[in-house]
């Protein structure tokens, strides 16, 4: 974990006092955390604090008014459905499929195709990671049956390194730090991207904070902590 | 004596707590059925997925009660007829799953009968078998609770009686034991249809989520709640479906209720 | 351990403030009717013998099966396996079952084939004069109407050896009449034992009465000699006579400057013997206020005066009298008359 | 009559599914603690997010548990006290917030508290009060229906014993009533304060995952388990925290039970 | 409505194969016995007074004050505001409560202190004999035990109108007459109706007898004089009588050619009218069995031979005869016997 660099964006610090309340997917949870840490410390009069979730939970709750001031979610599609919510987004990072196998590989996956042979699981195609995974898929033209359609990659990863399943397709940044898994990145990995969108809310109670909030994302430090969890450029 | 209704001497008073609960219970429903998207409801709940995850529900729920009440009626007599401590100790072990977050559940599931598990080898892992598991686990605390309070509850006097007029142990089970705590064996049966068919966090990890195989109403709802582009409709629609199917399957279950008096 | 003993034990069970510890012998097919006060351990003795209660000491044998033991080798046999149907003290009818399937349940329990039981329990409705109310559930019954089905139902279990505990209570003279006669017929050849607080009962269904206090014996036999030969208060009581204690001085019966004679034979004889304690029993209707000193009376003050079906009763420091109620005006506590009872009616039996 | 244990007439046999029914519960169990990480057990337990959470567990619990008493046994007295077809109706209301999954239980709560809602007034909505509110709507028919077993199975006869003597409406729900239905309250009081604190999708959706605030242990369970870069370890460990906790408390519940006999 | 009645009502409730309908008046402070075969409608007419049964007709008054009406204006006052405090025919001790604490539910439910109230249930306790089982729970005490707490436990409320079911059930002899004793003083100036079995309870405790049969009052008036006029083979029973039907004629009882003559100047007034419907009443203790033809004899064949206490009873198909053992010997069902009773031992009612 690097430290913050303080790298305080354009915003003058005196309009950026206060709370500020992030919804973010639930992926971003270690990131978000870094960056709220460093965010506080470039902005000594704010303070952070961040719920993380589903994306598709968070937008309900901001539709029946979540206090929020900044919305970031695991894909455009959940953007799009705030869209009454939000003005306008910005792409803050991005991140890409891996196959996860459990340590030790015991059904020996080298590549994409090997997951035709054995147990796979994928997220469910209504999900974002399900989403892309069959795009994926098509790409390599491998076709899989898969043992199950998981609800999220938390559960993919779970029956992953309880060996529970052979293989299993996840996001880049779910393995990361992780010694129960091992993970092969397919050749078409770079092809399928997953973009994150990030927004200040309209009803923002603490709208000069939120765009602040936004504004360190995007900037070097904010995209620095976010490297560091495994998280691409936008 | 008599056998007239009567309805009690509960204080009338109480009447103002007894209508804010039940509103409590039912204003949530309306709002929710207030929201139903009607345009695609039809659509939403006649989809084939929603009918094999009705019928996959609707079978292991069934199963998975059947199962409790073959091993959950036997484990109520037993902490019934147990000493206060040993019941005490029973109790707590039975009320842990009640507990334990359905996920988390399904992690210990896993890991007892996942592959690399201690009972890895029946290789119950994504399969139905495993939904009927996972629902067992989480709806057998209620059956056993209920079950074990009725029978503690009617106590054992007509079993003696039913004794000393030379029944034996299966005769006094079936004729006395039973009918007897039957509201309480009824309620436990649709807590635990209840919990079972409405099981979600479990199952989704122990089960998984293949549907026609694993994914039952609560996995499908959950499918469609996180679905990209959909709305929530589709979500709100099938819990409507698993809400009515299961209260005419209890109705069903209420019309045998043998009407005990005392 | 005879083979006649239809039920044969020594019971021991403790209770609140004494232990039961009771032998008892009931010769196959004969019955034993057991009184004692309200709390003596009639019950506990019975729950003892089904099973239902634990001893401490003793055994029990059924027809010369050993179904309980105490000392080793420890025997329990559970109350099903036991031969032995119970007749509780309160009815205790199945509330879940109709009154129809509560008789048919001992039949059936015993395997006997569902509607074959069904309708022996409607004979045995009709034997203890409840035709027609099979259907009713129980709670649709009188207390006297339950009594009757949980009778019926205990014996329609065609018991060898039963025990009932006070099986006519809650039941007008006239039906408790019409059920002892059932029950003498149905048992005749059944080992019974019947607990009861009426005297009548026994006389008219046993042929031996023990009668129990605190837990303990104090008198058994023939009824009709214990009756006659009260050992206790409570036994007079029970059998309605007079027991004044005393002891034998010249061939009559003294109590300080009182003396009894009696006409009867063995009385005397018990008199004979210097110094034997005594007591004169005798029925408070033969007793008679006299107006001055006479033969075999002596003085007596009026305790209370209770009223009775035929007059009143007058009790006294020294025996009760039946008076009629013309001769019973101005009679009150505190009142010292002159009673006397005739030789012919006072017997004296060791006390 | 007998003051003796009596260890009832049922069947030997049975001992052979009630075993398999309690190992059935208490394996997965064992499964789960095998695999703890013992090395960051302690860490994990004693954080300052674990701790603020189970605060936050156990007080809202406990409130839930309070106000399911307070609205849930008037409910249970008022169900069991009516006629059979009104019971049913209003039992089968009572059962609806069991089979809904506890997700689409809370997308209700947000249709009736949230912005929009019939009651968004009260703006309850994402605060601690909606983490309360969010259990007792899920805990609550467990209450109901447990209680009102006990209480049509206690029958009125002796609460007709009391009115002959003379005792009030309050009187005999105070003395009679409620103490001879003690069994069946305090199985549903268990039932009920497990099923609150082991809420989590209700919760989620209804009042969010805000540390502190709204974020209850099987939340924080939820967010160790989902977090990236870490292991299970930390949710199981939160997970064994709360059970222990829950099953002290419940322990401490049922120590008050009151010895009651028939 | 006059002001000194205590309780004043007419009950209507249908049961399965007919309707109890009573009409009663119990003054204040006085008690009334109720008697009647198992299954009258005794309970039924306890419970509605004490406001547990609904009525379908009629009305019931507590001193005075309406508390139960079917016609218009309805009025249905609860059990527990009718100043009636009913012992039903189980003993019913609350199951969770010490027995202390049942003594003194009624006081405590009536606003008493609590220490006071346990004070009171002591002494009460100690009233019905079961002084130091205050702190036993009621499953530890005997039947009859249960039955005298639960006798206190009405009591100690201090009734000012109290209902009881059969109180003295399932005691012995003995203690039976020790709580008959209590109730009559305590219930001295209380209005109180007892359902009772045995007429000797009635003549103890009440005033007046009201005879139910079917649901029906078929006798009421004095205690003392139902019992000797009784209307009916119920009321013969309870009374301990006989009871041949006839008709006057010639100034005698007829039946058949049998007559009777009565030494008693009533009787011989109501047997003047020719064709009147006469009741012959005598006790079986007063008959005879005679040798021959004999003034005021019959012949009778003889049904059953029931052992009582002090003998048999010879039961005929006109009238039974009480017989010492010795005398009784060889008389069995089927034989003829000529029997006499004294014309000074037999009255005549109208029938
Ligand atoms: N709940 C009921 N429904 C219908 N009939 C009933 C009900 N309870 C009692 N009965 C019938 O009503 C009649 C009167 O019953 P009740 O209990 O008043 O009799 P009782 O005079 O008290 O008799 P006992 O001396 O046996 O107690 C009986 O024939 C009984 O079968
Ligand atoms: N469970 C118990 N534990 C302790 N003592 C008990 C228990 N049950 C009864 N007793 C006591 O034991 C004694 C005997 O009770 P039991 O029921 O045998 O009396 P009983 O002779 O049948 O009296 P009754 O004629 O009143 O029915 C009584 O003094 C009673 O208080
Ligand atoms: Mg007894
Ligand atoms: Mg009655």
């Amino acid at each position: 974990v690097s430290p913050a660099p303080s790298a305080p964006g354009s915003t003058a610090d005196s309009d950026t006092g206060g709370e500020i309340v992030v919804y973010a997917a639930a992926s971003l949870a270690d990131a978000f955390d870094e960056i709220g840490e460093a965010f506080t410390a470039a902005h000594p009069g704010a303070a952070f604090t961040s719920v993380y979730d589903g994306s598709s939970t968070l937008v309900a709750q901001l539709a029946e008014g979540a206090p929020a001031d900044v919305f970031a979610a695991a894909d455009e599609a959940s953007m799009q459905k705030a869209a009454a919510l939000t003005d306008e987004s910005t792409l803050f990072a991005s991140n890409t499929l891996v196959i996860a196998v459990p340590a030790g590989n015991p059904a020996d996956v080298r590549t994409i195709a090997d997951l035709a042979e054995v147990t796979t699981i994928l997220c469910a195609p209504e999900v974002p990671c399900g989403a892309a995974s069959a795009t994926l898929l098509d790409l390599e033209g491998v076709r899989v049956d898969p043992a199950s359609l998981e609800q999220n990659v938390t559960a993919v990863l779970t029956k992953v390194a309880t060996g529970e399943a052979d293989a299993g397709l996840v996001y880049a940044t779910d393995v990361i730090d992780r010694d129960d898994v091992e993970v092969i990145v397919p050749a078409a990995a770079a092809q399928v991207v997953n973009h994150y969108p990030i927004a200040t809310l309209d009803d923002a109670r603490n709208p000069d904070a939120a765009a602040a909030f936004v504004a360190f994302v995007l900037s070097d430090a904010g995209q620095a902590i976010l490297a560091d969890h495994g998280f691409g450029a936008p | 004596m008599s056998a007239a209704r009567d309805t009690g001497y509960a204080p009338r008073a109480l009447a103002i707590p007894a209508l804010i609960g039940l509103a409590f219970l039912i204003l949530p429903l309306a709002a929710l059925i207030a929201r139903v998207e009607w345009s695609t409801f039809v659509a939403d709940v006649t989809s084939e997925a929603a009918r094999s995850a009705l019928l996959l529900s609707l079978g292991t729920g069934l199963i998975a009660t059947l199962l409790c009440i073959v091993v959950g009626v036997p484990l109520a007599l037993f902490i019934a007829r147990s000493g206060p401590r040993l019941a005490a100790v029973l109790r707590a072990a039975v009320t842990v799953p009640l507990v334990l977050p359905p996920m988390v559940g399904g992690v210990a599931l896993l890991y007892l009968f996942g592959r690399a598990g201690w009972l890895g080898g029946l290789g119950i892992s994504f399969s139905t078998p495993a939904v009927v598991l996972a629902q067992t686990f989480v709806a057998l605390p209620f059956l056993v609770l209920a079950v074990e309070g009725a029978v503690r509850t009617s106590g054992v006097e007509y079993e003696r009686t039913a004794a000393a007029l030379g029944a034996g142990r299966w005769t006094i089970l079936r004729r006395i034991t039973l009918p007897l705590a039957a509201p309480g064996i009824v309620a436990g049966v649709v807590l635990c249809f209840a919990r079972a068919i409405g099981e979600f966090g479990a199952t989704a990890l122990f089960a998984g989520n293949r549907p026609g195989v694993t994914q039952t109403m609560p996995l499908a709802i959950y499918t469609a709640f996180n679905g990209a582009g959909v709305s929530q409709g589709a979500a709100v629609a099938l819990a409507l479906l698993l809400l009515a199917t299961a209260i005419v399957v209890l109705l069903l279950v209420r019309g045998w209720r043998p009407g005990v008096g005392r | 351990m005879s083979a006649v003993d239809g039920l044969r034990g020594r019971i021991v069970v403790p209770r609140e403030h004494f232990a039961v510890d009771v032998a008892l012998q009931v010769p196959t097919g004969s019955t034993v009717a057991i009184m004692g006060p309200s709390g003596a351990g009639k019950s506990t003795l019975l729950h003892a013998l089904a099973g239902l209660e634990p001893l401490v000491d003793g055994e029990i044998a059924v027809e010369g099966r050993i179904v309980d033991r105490v000392a080793s080798p420890r025997v329990r046999t559970p109350p099903m396996h036991r031969g032995i149907v119970l007749l509780g003290q309160k009815p205790r009818l199945f509330p879940h079952l109709s009154v129809r399937e509560n008789v048919a349940f001992g039949p059936r329990a015993g395997r006997a084939e569902a509607r074959a039981a069904r309708r022996g329990a409607d004979d045995w409705l009709e034997r203890v004069g409840l035709p027609g109310v099979g259907d009713r559930m129980p709670h649709e019954l009188s207390g006297g109407e339950q009594q009757r089905v949980a009778v019926a139902r205990a014996l329609a279990a065609s018991p060898r050896v039963v025990l009932l505990d006070e099986p006519l209570v809650a039941l007008d003279p006239e039906t408790a009449g019409d059920i002892r006669r059932m029950l003498r017929d149905q048992l005749a050849s059944t080992t019974t034992i019947a607990v009861t607080h009426d005297a009548a009962d026994a006389v008219a269904l046993a042929e031996d009465l023990v009668v129990i206090e605190a837990g303990r014996v104090t008198q058994e036999g023939a009824v009709r000699e214990v009756l006659a030969a009260p050992a206790s208060a409570f036994v007079a009581s029970i059998a309605g006579v007079n027991r004044l204690l005393g002891v034998a001085g010249g061939g009559l019966w003294r109590d300080g400057d009182v003396a009894l004679t009696s006409a009867d034979s063995a009385s005397r004889s018990l008199a004979a013997t210097e110094g034997t304690a005594l007591a004169a029993v005798f029925r408070p209707s033969d007793v008679r206020v006299v107006p001055g000193a006479d033969e075999n009376s002596w003085k007596a003050s009026v305790t209370r005066v209770e009223p009775t079906l035929a007059g009143v009763r007058v009790h006294t420091h020294r025996g009760a009298v039946d008076l009629p109620l013309a001769e019973a005006a101005g009679i009150d506590a505190g009142d010292r008359l002159r009673l006397r009872i005739d030789p012919a009616a006072v017997r004296f039996v060791a006390a």
